[in-house]
């Protein structure tokens, strides 16, 4: 085939996948979610780390922590809850342990973290800056378990505001902060995280739900609540990537209950820049593969070069 | 360790509730060890939507069916139906679709230097010992406890005899072999082979009562446990475990899927482990 | 068998599934979710109604309302959108043409309403005050869909006391208000109502979701986004129940995702006084059928007289 | 009507992507008409949720198997393998369990006065006109015109023409009978019988072409219209269409699944009923 028949953007392998936004250039617009893909090396015997846009680390906290106590997880219809509490290795442990394999990968490693106040936040994302393998940070202020962590940032607009702005200070890579669902107007937030410095939003986290042993009149999870994710959840995310993308000039990464690249395409047409897949990855360890695979196939059969092409072409 | 679409090759009722299903699993069949497991789904269901994970009861090929084909090497898998995956599973045919992805986990270090092997099971926990056995019966004599609630609950014994493992079955209801708790027969077993290995597998306050025994006479003892599992690759940490030294102030946590699912005893905290299923104590965070 | 066998509560039947609150008697704790059950009739062929709990009707105005544009509804994992838009055939239509088949029910009528403004609430409540044939009236001020309707009123505490005084003031018998899940607490607008005078909580009303056509890149509702409901839901629901019960003092009445026995006891040990079934109805006409008959085995399972026994049981 | 539990008799290719399936459902197949429809679930199903809608094939009777069980009253269905829910039910056998309710909507009205009768369907549309014509025929005679993309779309000619149909197939592409829409060969027979009646079902530009010849002609019309259907009953509201007289001041819809699936052409509101995929130009409430 001639070079002269390609359309703009397209390549000799099809239709051109890559996308760039907040300063990162991705070669697809597939990355796992944070907590789903553990520390990349888990799922590396499945597949090849090198095919995914970006790779996305459980989420750090500056100190190890240790998590909840079991059961963590019960599946529900359509998804599942977990109440992990962000059992993590810490910073150090993961420069040590885990960031000599990510570095033989040819994929951007951005580091999901969260802190259990605002000083530790800041002195996360401080340590986090020094750290050049690094592409981007996403700040988690959205995580539903943690007691004094993720919910009281991320449900008010101040505090999210408060929060990126500290860690904005400490940290001039591509800044990611990643949403909860868990709020009467997603905008609301989105705004204030936009102003406070981001660069970029995730959309969304897990919803905060309840499953009930009947017989033992207990929580199923050890921990009570615990965040829904996976399918029953992607309406509900789809809704809130297209507010989101409305109400900010800020790049979108959809996130919620992508299974397919059929459910990928949702939330490019709707507005985001990238997806992340989180539950598909247990459902499936090839999930993120055969979406970057579709995706190319779309393109193709709907006869656009590239991807970029399509993001945020819904018409509402 | 591979994660591959297949296809099943037999799935036959082998008692009330209970199936063996050889599925086609080259590439994990080869290098499956005693006690590991695969995680398994039907591949046309999205109820349930996670996999299931089930231990591995025996590898092995069957002949090509002289369609030029090569030999067919197979995972086989022996599941009690208790919910919806295995519901479905209990459907299934030879020639419907799967996925498979293993062989997980860590299994069963082979303790075999002479000293007496003991095996102890209950129920659905002599899957993984099955190939344990066959295994060991290749330089040990071999010596199997089954217990049970009851009759029923009682599974396998002729094929362990057949593997030449000398089975002692006790039943809480007296039903089938001696009456009484599995771990009376083995504390006989330990008075008169103090220096034995024991392998257990079974439900958690057998293994509870096996380790009680074993603990003080100081011997060997590696169990296999369960957990609710998502993605059986360390990587969603959602079936943990308290190992040794764990506390409130100083947690320590492992994975059953990856660190385990076998364990030896004294990586575990026991104290905190049958509470397991009682937590809950928990306020929400 | 002789009376004197029989523990407290239970009768000859097995165990006694009546439930009391709000000064409603049911005769069992299940009843259809407004919406899902049009007007009582069209389910008539398949079910005996006088075995229902109570019978909720679609959501009324004072005028009759048409609804929205199709397609309405779409379906997804695990549930489904609507939005149709509260189509209704208006009180007085209601009073003529439905209601004299619901009369000939033994089974308590609670009517669910809505209006577009403040003025409408009070018009409709004022009008539904007249027919005695009411048992109770729920108050819809949570529906996602109309614009200038429930939405405004269900997700801010102020208006939501404002609407609830205003139908308090023309309405005496059982009030029932009815909430939205799009909100960032729940149990705010909860106390709200309590404080404005209501007898009784509903919880949950559809969750915001949006789902695309990728090939056209439309939404795949004629409105845009829709009302997420079925099973994907109930986590949510379970949960919103659960901390609405701990916060307020009102009965609750669990909706959100119940199709079987085991779905309605989870809301039921977490604290509601009855459930409703939305739905399932459309998966199987006899689901509230086979949950009345699946509560009173579960009961028999479980040796208690009465479900009354189970309701708030759940240890946290 | 009624909502039954049972079971599959018979589920069978006769296409690629069309099958037929006999459903054992006595209590439906006695009161259902030509035109209407069941609500169908394999009942092993949780994904997808809802019910789909199919319109009734031909009902009929199959003797007992000599098992001393009652005739078997069964619905049959014809389907094409489109999404997910017909995907599964192509892989149901005989003796699966499913639900089926019915018979729901409102079917043809038998103009058959002595009036020519022609039928015009294409695709799956020729599924509730088999049943209506196998009523015509007793008393009429029948005229079936079918169009189709291509010979692949054109189904059960043989089918009709044993019951006495004359049919008369057109093809868009040529590859059986005429070449053109069927909408040249029904202008053609109305202009020999302009006092015919006709009864259309097919998609739905077809239905507008149609609309547009019976109209200044002043033919009667039946059309039989598809929705999504969420409980085929008229409890949601979910299945509308607009009735003639809609107006964004005083709208008019009309519940496809009750007071329809079939119209009187008189009774819709043609203009906007094209439009009805194309709807969501309204802004978000
Ligand atoms: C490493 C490992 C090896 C296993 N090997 C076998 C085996 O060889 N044969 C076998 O029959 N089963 C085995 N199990 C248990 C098996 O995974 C569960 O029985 C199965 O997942 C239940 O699926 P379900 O959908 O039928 O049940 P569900 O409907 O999900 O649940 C039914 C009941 O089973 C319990 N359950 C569900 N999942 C698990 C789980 N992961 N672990 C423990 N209990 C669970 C639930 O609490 C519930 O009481 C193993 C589990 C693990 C972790
Ligand atoms: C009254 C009525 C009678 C029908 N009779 C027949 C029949 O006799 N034979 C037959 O094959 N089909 C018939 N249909 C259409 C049939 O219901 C759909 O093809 C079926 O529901 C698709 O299910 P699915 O899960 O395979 O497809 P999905 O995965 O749900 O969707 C696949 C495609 O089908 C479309 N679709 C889905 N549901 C419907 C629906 N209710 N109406 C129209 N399009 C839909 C979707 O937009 C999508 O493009 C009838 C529909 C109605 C309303
Ligand atoms: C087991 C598990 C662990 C998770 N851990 C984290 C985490 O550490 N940090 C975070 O920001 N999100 C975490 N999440 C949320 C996911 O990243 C994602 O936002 C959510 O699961 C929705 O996506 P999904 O439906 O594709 O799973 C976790 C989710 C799951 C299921
Ligand atoms: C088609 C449809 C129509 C509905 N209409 C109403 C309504 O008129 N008023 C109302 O308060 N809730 C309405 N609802 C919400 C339900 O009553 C219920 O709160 C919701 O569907 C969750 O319950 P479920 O998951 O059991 O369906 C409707 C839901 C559906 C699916
Ligand atoms: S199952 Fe996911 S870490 Fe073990
Ligand atoms: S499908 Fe529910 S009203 Fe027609």
């Amino acid at each position: 085939m001639s070079e002269m028949l390609l359309s703009a953007g397209s390549t000799a392998d099809g239709p051109d996948l890559a996308v760039e936004f907040a300063g990162l250039r991705l070669k697809n617009p597939v990355m796992p979610a944070s907590g789903t893909f553990g520390y990349g090396e888990e799922y590396s015997p499945y597949m090849d780390l090198n095919r995914l846009g970006a790779i996305v680390t459980k989420g750090l906290s500056l100190r190890p922590k240790a998590g909840n106590p079991t059961p963590r997880i019960a599946e529900t219809n359509g998804g599942m809850l977990n109440a992990i509490g962000l059992q993590n290795v810490g910073v150090d442990a993961f420069v040590e342990q885990k960031l000599p394999f990510l570095k033989e990968v040819q994929t951007p490693v951005i580091v999901n973290f969260f802190g259990n106040s605002l000083e530790e936040y800041g002195q996360a994302a401080q340590r986090l800056s020094q750290i050049d393998e690094i592409a981007a940070v996403e700040l988690n202020i959205s995580c539903p378990n943690v007691k004094r962590g993720g919910i009281v940032f991320g449900t008010d607009p101040g505090a999210a505001a408060e929060v990126v702005s500290l860690v904005r200070r400490h940290f001039n890579k591509p800044l990611i902060v990643k949403l909860t669902p868990n709020v009467t107007d997603i905008t609301v937030i989105a705004r204030a995280v936009e102003e406070a410095g981001a660069d970029a939003i995730s959309c969304i986290n897990t919803l905060t739900g309840l499953a009930v042993d009947i017989r033992r009149r207990r929580p199923r999870l050890a921990n009570g609540t615990g965040g829904l994710s996976g399918p029953a959840l992607r309406p509900l995310a789809v809704r809130m990537v297209y507010q989101v993308v409305q109400a900010v000039s800020l790049p979108v990464i959809g996130v919620g209950g992508i299974m397919s690249a059929e459910d990928a395409l949702e939330f490019l047409i709707a507005g985001a820049h990238a997806v992340q897949v989180g539950t598909a990855n247990f459902v499936d360890p090839a999930a993120m593969i055969n979406i970057v695979d579709g995706l190319k196939q779309f393109c193709q059969e709907e006869g656009v070069a590239g991807i970029s092409e399509l993001i945020g072409t819904l018409r509402c | 360790m591979k994660n591959i679409k297949t296809t099943i090759l037999s799935n036959q009722e082998v008692s009330p509730d209970y199936y063996r299903m050889k599925i086609l699993a080259p590439g994990i069949s080869d290098l499956a060890q005693p006690g590991q497991f695969v995680m398994f789904r039907a591949q046309a269901t999205d109820e349930p939507l996670l996999r299931r994970p089930f231990g591995i009861f025996q590898t092995g090929t069957l002949p090509s069916d002289c369609d030029g084909l090569p030999d067919k090497e197979f995972v086989e898998i022996l599941y009690k139906v208790v919910g919806r995956g295995t519901a479905i599973m209990r459907e299934l045919h030879e020639g419907d679709r799967v996925e498979v992805l293993g062989p997980l986990g860590r299994g069963f270090e082979l303790a075999d230097d002479g000293r007496e092997q003991i095996l102890v099971g209950g129920g659905i926990g002599l899957v993984p010992l099955y190939m344990l056995a066959s295994e060991l019966v290749k330089k040990n004599k071999v010596r199997l406890l089954i217990g049970g609630r009851s009759r029923k609950d009682v599974l396998m014994v002729t094929e362990f005899e057949r593997l030449g493992v000398e089975t002692y079955v006790s039943t809480d209801d007296g039903t089938l072999g001696e009456q009484g708790p599995v771990t009376q027969v083995l504390e006989r077993k330990l008075s008169k082979f103090p220096d034995a290995v024991v392998y257990a597998c079974g439900p958690m306050p057998m293994l509870e009562a096996v380790f009680r025994i074993c603990q003080p006479r100081q011997v060997a003892l590696q169990v296999s446990l369960e957990a609710f599992m998502a993605c059986g690759v360390g990587a969603c940490l959602g079936c943990v475990v308290k190992g040794a030294g764990h506390s409130e102030q100083q947690p320590h946590y492992l994975c059953t899927c990856k660190e385990g699912p076998v364990f030896r005893a004294e990586e575990l905290d026991w104290e905190l482990l049958e509470k397991r299923v009682n937590e809950g104590e928990h306020s929400h965070e």
